[in-house]
């Protein structure tokens, strides 16, 4: 049995320039211990959908579909029983690690926070908790750390917080949201090994957002490409990156690989405005008219009229 | 931080010597003279001009402006600041006086809108556009736009002639203190809930709530400890700047309720021309404004760590 | 979590600073003579409530004839510079400090610290242990009236009360003296708590206590009466401190009790008389007969006091006793008058003019004057029907203008006993010492001087009428009406009597009914 | 830039606007529009409760309290004009110095500034206008010798941030003159928080204004202004409240509208609250 199973997802938003479909009948499926990536440009909608399961979209979001999280739907659950799923089942960490750290509260403070909000436990104990999480993910004198405030860490190490907060309840699933993305290139390998680590060391499953084929092809198990709002691909890691089906996955590896230089003509059009039929028609090479006017449909893990997978 | 709070002592001493100054250059452009005046109010009588003259010798106002400026700064730097003319008591003596009147009302005032804008402001900014929002934001527009003196005079009428639920002037008890309280927290409250909404929304988008939230951490605790806490530094400031205005305020509300505090007697004093009562009294004051900056710094620097431990911006 | 206890910390403060003010109110003891007075002073700063605690050695009667007090009597020697005071035997002080001879020296060697007439002193002698002559280099007519003054009446402290005690020039550090009651309490802009001095020399008031609240706001006054918060109001104060149109309003209330008495106190406009156009005693005269005071009074203030016509009032016995016509409303008078001066309106524009320019003269209204605007603004309006504009100004610094002169007219109220009323003393308005804009002239000064250097009391009553005479037809200024002194109290307030002089009440009957 | 009125908050900037042209239109047109010479007492029409001959009644000396709050929008709206048009004036040439210049200038003229902030605005207004005798002239001075210091620094603000976008450097460069830097590059920069602060502070201005004169400091009576009326209507306020309700009323709808348009305006031009949080 999967440990997150999506079904339809769609979110959108109602602004004052229209509707944005941020999430177009999304589905996809992590087992337990899986490590999934989420793949897209960004403002393809792959954070959102993110959100979408930790529901913690904005005021004005609409949401339909069904997430089922150990077989229970996640959507329809009260409000509480929400809360109380967030950081002890499900935990989230994010790009820009220093601006997501309460800049008032200590490092350890907030650590300790999150082992106390899932565990009774007395403060003694989170204390102690948290630095052991501290060290866990790699911080160095923790104990001394464990009063500095967040201004006081770099990126890698404030996002070492991040990891340390999210694993204090050892959650079963882990979704990180181009967790790298903001820090050196250094810093960036050394986070990738520690989420890497951790992960299998507490059989948690991730769901890694990225854009990066690197650091998805590193970590992942399984792949879902996004494409404006909707999946064009998935599929099992090895097989996607050996024989990419859809076009634009195609061009994301060839980019990616950096054989082809902006191997994506134009780019992502606007979610208010999406194009009839598929929506990548506008950029792709091979469209033809069938593209333009039909949405094609998922088969065997690709989205596509034209290419199949064999 | 310790260089911090230096470099803003240094700031606040070189502003009370220039308040000191300006305090002298009021006097110099101040026409007219104390004597006749005081005297006349004494005795409902007009004073002869011997008396005049011998009351004028008697407290040297005769003298030239600039001997009289320099015999104050001479009496200033012995930390005395003149006898009031009127009263013959020192000036700081009068003010001791009456300071607690004064602060009362001005504490008061100052709980009066911490509890309701603080509360108020976050649940305006949390339930934002809601009816609950625009009403609050409406009473707030409303509050900063109401003359106090007026609302003084309306509660007055309300609420001590017609209801005769409170007592109608001065001060004594706790029943005396609601209505200049009301009077004078009123355009308080009204910045403070303004405040408190725009930097509660404005902390609301931050991403460490997100953080927060992503925790599990209840909303309750999310928005009263995590963003809270990042919205009093900027209320902080202004409650500290506003503290002094507060002091100032109560002049024209103090006149309303007739409450014997500083601004009663420094209108007074100004009717009677009671120099070395005015020049004092606005240093003083002048001194508490610094004075409350200085606290305000000292309070923001505790309240962001990036200020607390060592780093000036 | 240092930052949370720093918060309740600061929260603690602030509740304490709220809960200071919680001072128990004095409880009223209903069964008790306790009287609670509204005073617009504050206690220190008024005059009547130094009335009320020290005594002094003569007081006035209404005419202003002295009445022997601390002293039982007194005489003067022919050249008038010898003053022999026999004091009342068997006075003590609130703190027992017996009342002498001593002390008597002591009070008037404070007194000169201030008064005009110090430097005339040249020797206080004491001639027996109650027995004090007071030697002088000149004759000082006013002397024992002035010590009989409010303002002077703290100099009648006890000589211990003050630091260093026996002093002189020692500061008051409490308010004792032999009057008929005692200071237990005062707190600065509050008020004063005084009980009966059970030892008083005099008849004892029947009243135990009073408590004396400042509430310097008239209209704040008159609603804490309504409250009940105050039995009684405008008892303390010599300005006419209810605002007379508010009067007619508490006469109609059946709660309250108006008791109302004449001073012989006027409202008047001063000339200057030292520039045009008021250097003209027609247009002086002109202006008299233009104001309609009859109907200014009725119309503003009713029947609580009435017009006047005379510079002073002639109870006095400086009094304008021998002038039977007083300045009375006659317009036709008014434009002969003014046609005489020059003054018409040739250019047809509603205004009076002379030489080409309006009749246009500014009024002085010092800050504070009560009633003053709705006066000034009625005289206005009287003066436009004639064709003369006035400009209204009201000024803080208006007694500046008195010793520099920019001002045509100024309002303000005549004087009153202790001193000597109409500003015929010497220094007084009309005399060149003392209002230089004021009307004034040598043959005023001269029979000034001779009045009031006189002991003889026939040849004074004779140079008063001739001063008079010269006074009323000069017309100084515009008399208007009476400042009545207006006292309102509650119901249960019984026996309320109006003392001799503003500064004084007659609290000796008066007892707190239920 | 009012055209596109979508949210609440720029509708009540249009209704600020509309109460304030309208306001305006009351103080240019009031000899047309007043009923009665506002100066003029009438002793037999004391006290009077608003009826049809006089809609708001008559005040203690029968003279008609519409026409005088009518005449008291001129007045309190050409002093507090004047009194933002000098603050301005000054606040621009200093901050704009203090800005432009920098250093020594800079620190002195912000020295001064923190040294009048540290008194309380109405305060020295009082004790200027108090010691300098009631007048309109006085008054002005009053309120002008505290208020242009609060332009001054919002207009140095807004230099040092364009200072250091670089163009102002760039101009330079290309052989600008000061002068044409301060005008070309400068002021187009600094207008609209001086417009929004301008706005705001207009409300603060005639509360202030009518403050002083319920003192008996600001403008003298007979003058028909709003403070005055309050202070002459204070006595009567059980038997004819309406003598201090309509001036009163009159003063806080004008402080509203000034308040709705620069709230506005400051969401419309896109400020940050912090600049002009304190009145």
């Amino acid at each position: 049995m999967s440990l997150l199973d999506i079904v339809n997802l769609n979110i959108s938003f109602a602004t004052r320039a229209g509707v944005v479909q941020a999430s177009d009948e999304v589905s996809f499926k992590i087992r337990k211990g899986e490590a999934l990536c989420l793949i897209g440009e960004s403002g393809c909608g792959k954070s959102i959908v993110a959100l979408g399961i930790m529901r913690l979209l904005p005021g004005n979001a609409r949401i339909s579909g069904k997430i089922f999280f150990n077989g229970r739907d996640l959507l329809s659950l009260h409000k509480k029983a929400m809360r109380k799923m967030r950081g002890r089942d499900i935990a989230m960490i994010f790009e820009q690690p220093a601006g997501c750290l309460n800049p008032v509260l200590s490092v350890g403070n907030q650590i300790a926070e999150a082992v106390k909000i899932h565990e009774n436990c007395s403060g003694k104990i989170s204390r102690q908790r948290a630095v052991d999480l501290m060290a866990l993910v790699g911080i160095p004198c923790p104990c001394k750390r464990y009063s500095q405030y967040p201004y006081e860490f770099s990126g890698g190490m404030a996002q070492r917080v991040m990891i340390a907060m999210a694993l204090a309840s050892h959650p079963s699933l882990l979704i990180a949201d181009e967790p790298t993305t903001s820090l050196d290139v250094t810093i960036q390998a050394q986070i990738i090994e520690l989420l890497k680590n951790l992960v299998s060391q507490f059989n948690t499953s991730l769901l890694l957002i990225t854009h990066d084929l690197g650091v998805a092809a590193q970590m992942c198990d399984s792949v879902v490409v996004m494409y404006a709002g909707g999946i064009i691909e998935k599929g099992r890691m090895s097989d996607v990156f050996k024989n990419p089906g859809h076009p634009y996955t195609q061009a994301l590896l060839k980019a990616a690989s950096g054989k082809e230089p902006a191997s994506v003509k134009g780019s992502v059009p606007e979610l208010t405005r999406l194009p009839d039929g598929c929506r990548f028609h506008p950029r792709c090479e091979l469209s033809q008219d069938i593209c333009r006017k039909i949405m094609p449909q998922m088969k065997k893990g690709v989205k596509c009229h034209i290419q199949k997978k064999t | 931080m310790v260089k911090f709070i230096a470099g803003r002592l240094a700031l606040a001493v070189l502003i009370m010597l220039g308040s000191a100054i300006l305090s002298f250059s009021i006097l110099t452009l101040a026409p007219g003279n104390a004597a006749e005046a005081i005297l006349s109010a004494e005795r409902a009588d007009d004073p002869q001009l011997a008396e005049v003259e011998s009351f004028m010798e008697r407290h040297g106002l005769n003298n030239s402006r600039l001997i009289r400026l320099s015999q104050w700064l001479h009496m200033l730097s012995k930390g005395n600041f003149g006898i009031s003319l009127r009263t013959g008591e020192p000036v700081a003596e009068e003010f001791r006086a009456r300071f607690p009147a004064t602060f009362e009302l001005a504490a008061s005032s100052m709980a009066l809108a911490i509890i309701i804008a603080l509360p108020f402001g976050v649940i305006s900014a949390v339930k934002q556009n809601s009816i609950l929002d625009n009403v609050i934001r409406f009473v707030a527009l409303w509050g900063v736009s109401m003359p106090n003196f007026w609302l003084g005079l309306l509660l007055i009428l309300c609420f001590g002639v017609i209801l005769g639920w409170f007592p109608t002037y001065g001060s004594g008890s706790i029943v005396h203190l609601i209505l200049p309280t009301i009077t004078l927290g009123t355009s308080m409250t009204a910045i403070l809930m303004r405040l408190q909404r725009a930097s509660m929304l404005e902390v609301l988008n931050e991403n460490y709530i997100r953080t927060a939230r992503a925790k599990g951490l209840h909303e309750v605790l999310v928005i009263g400890k995590h963003a809270f806490k990042n919205t009093l530094i900027p209320v902080v400031t202004i409650i500290g700047m506003q503290f002094a205005h507060l002091l100032s305020g109560v002049v024209i509300v103090e006149q309303v309720f007739a409450w014997p505090g500083i601004g009663h007697f420094l209108v007074d004093s100004i009717n009677a021309r009671d120099y070395p009562v005015i020049q004092g009294f606005v240093l003083i004051i002048a001194f508490f404004f610094v004075l409350s900056n200085l606290i305000v710094d000292i309070l923001y620097a505790f309240l962001d760590p990036r200020i607390r431990y060592g780093r000036t911006q | 979590m240092i930052l949370t206890r720093k918060f309740a910390v600061l929260f603690v403060i602030i509740c304490m600073a709220f809960t200071s003010g919680i001072v128990a109110a004095n409880p009223l003891d209903k069964d008790r003579q306790v009287m609670v007075m509204g005073a617009q002073k504050d206690f220190r700063a008024a005059a009547e409530g130094k009335l009320l605690v020290f005594d002094t050695f003569v007081s006035l009667d209404e005419s202003g004839n002295m009445v022997p007090k601390l002293a039982s009597s007194w005489k003067i020697s022919p050249d008038g510079k010898e003053w022999t005071l026999f004091l009342r035997r068997g006075v003590k002080y609130h703190d027992g400090t017996p009342f002498n001879a001593r002390a008597a020296k002591f009070t008037i060697e404070r007194a000169m610290t201030s008064a005009v007439w110090g430097k005339y002193v040249d020797a206080i002698k004491i001639v027996d242990s109650h027995t004090l002559k007071v030697v002088f280099n000149t004759f000082y007519y006013p002397f024992l009236r002035d010590m009989s003054s409010g303002w002077r009446a703290a100099n009648f402290v006890s000589p211990s009360a003050v630091d260093p005690a026996w002093d002189p020039k020692g500061k008051i550090v409490r308010y004792i003296g032999t009057g008929p009651f005692k200071v237990v309490d005062y707190k600065r802009d509050r008020g004063a708590t005084l009980v009966r001095n059970n030892d008083y020399w005099g008849k004892k008031p029947k009243l135990t206590k009073i408590l004396w609240k400042y509430t310097p706001d008239p209209y704040a006054q008159i609603l804490a009466l309504k409250a009940g918060e105050l039995d009684i109001i405008g008892a303390p104060e010599h300005h006419s401190s209810i605002p007379f149109i508010k009067l007619a309003e508490l006469e109609a209330d059946p709660d309250f009790v108006v008791s109302t008495h004449s001073y012989g106190r006027f409202q008047v406009l001063e000339f200057n008389c030292r520039r045009p156009p008021f250097d003209d005693v027609r247009v002086r005269k002109a202006f008299n007969c233009i104001i309609d005071r009859q109907k200014m009074v009725r119309s503003l203030f009713g029947n609580i006091t009435e017009p006047s016509y005379l510079i002073t009032d002639p109870k006095f016995i400086w009094g304008p006793s021998n002038i039977t016509t007083g300045y009375k409303y006659d317009p036709v008078q008014a434009r002969n008058l003014l046609t005489k001066a020059g003054w018409v309106d040739s250019d047809g524009n509603g205004i009076l003019d002379k030489d080409g320019k309006d009749f246009e003269v500014d009024l002085l209204v010092p800050t504070g004057e009560a009633n003053a605007d709705m006066v000034a603004l009625v005289v206005q309006s009287q003066l436009k029907s004639m064709g003369i504009r006035l400009n209204i100004r009201t000024l803080i610094n208006a007694w500046d203008k008195r010793k520099t002169g920019e001002y045509d007219l100024f309002l303000h109220h005549s004087g009153c006993l202790p001193s000597i009323p109409g500003g015929i003393g010497i220094g007084g308005k009309y005399h060149s010492k003392g209002w230089p804009y004021a009307f004034h002239s040598d043959k005023l000064d001269t029979l000034i001087e001779s009045a009031f250097t006189s002991l003889d009391k026939v040849q004074m009553r004779a140079r008063c009428d001739e001063i008079w005479t010269l006074l009323h037809n000069a017309n100084p200024c515009i008399p208007l009406y009476d400042i009545i002194k207006a006292v309102v109290m509650n119901k249960r307030v019984q026996g309320f009597k109006h003392g001799p002089t503003m500064f004084d009440m007659d609290l000796t009957e008066v007892v707190m009914t239920r | 830039m009012l055209l596109h009125i979508t949210n609440k908050k720029d509708r009540l900037a249009v209704l600020g606007m509309i109460i304030l042209l309208l306001l305006t239109f009351i103080a240019i047109l009031a000899p047309y529009i007043a009923p009665y010479d506002p100066v003029e007492l009438n002793l037999t029409q004391r006290l009077l409760s608003p009826s049809i001959k006089h809609l708001l009644g008559t005040d203690s000396v029968g003279r008609d309290i519409l026409s005088r709050i009518i005449y008291g929008t001129r007045i309190s709206l050409m002093i507090a004009v004047i009194v933002v048009i000098i603050e301005v004036f000054f606040g621009v040439v200093v901050g704009t110095a203090a800005g432009y210049f920098g250093r020594a200038v800079d620190e002195i003229i912000m020295r001064l500034a923190d040294i009048l902030l540290a008194f309380p605005g109405i305060i020295l207004a009082l004790v200027i206008a108090g010691l300098l005798g009631s007048s309109i002239m006085n008054l002005i001075i009053a309120l002008t010798s505290v208020g242009w210091v609060r332009y001054a620094r919002v207009v140095r603000g807004s230099i040092l941030s364009i200072k250091k976008e670089g163009f102002i450097e760039s101009a330079r460069a290309i052989g600008c003159s000061n002068l044409r830097i301060a005008s070309r590059h400068i002021l187009p920069n600094i207008i609209s928080p001086v417009i929004v602060l301008a706005t705001l502070n207009m409300g603060t201005i005639i509360i202030s204004i009518a403050g002083l004169s319920f003192l008996g400091l600001g403008v003298q009576p007979p003058t028909p202004e709003w403070g005055i009326m309050l202070n002459e209507g204070k006595p009567f306020m059980e038997s004819a409240p309406h003598l201090m309700i309509f001036p009163g009323l009159m003063i806080m709808i004008t402080v509203l509208a000034f308040n709705f348009l620069g709230d506005g305006l400051r969401d419309i031009l896109d400020m940050r609250i912090n600049d002009i949080v304190e009145y």
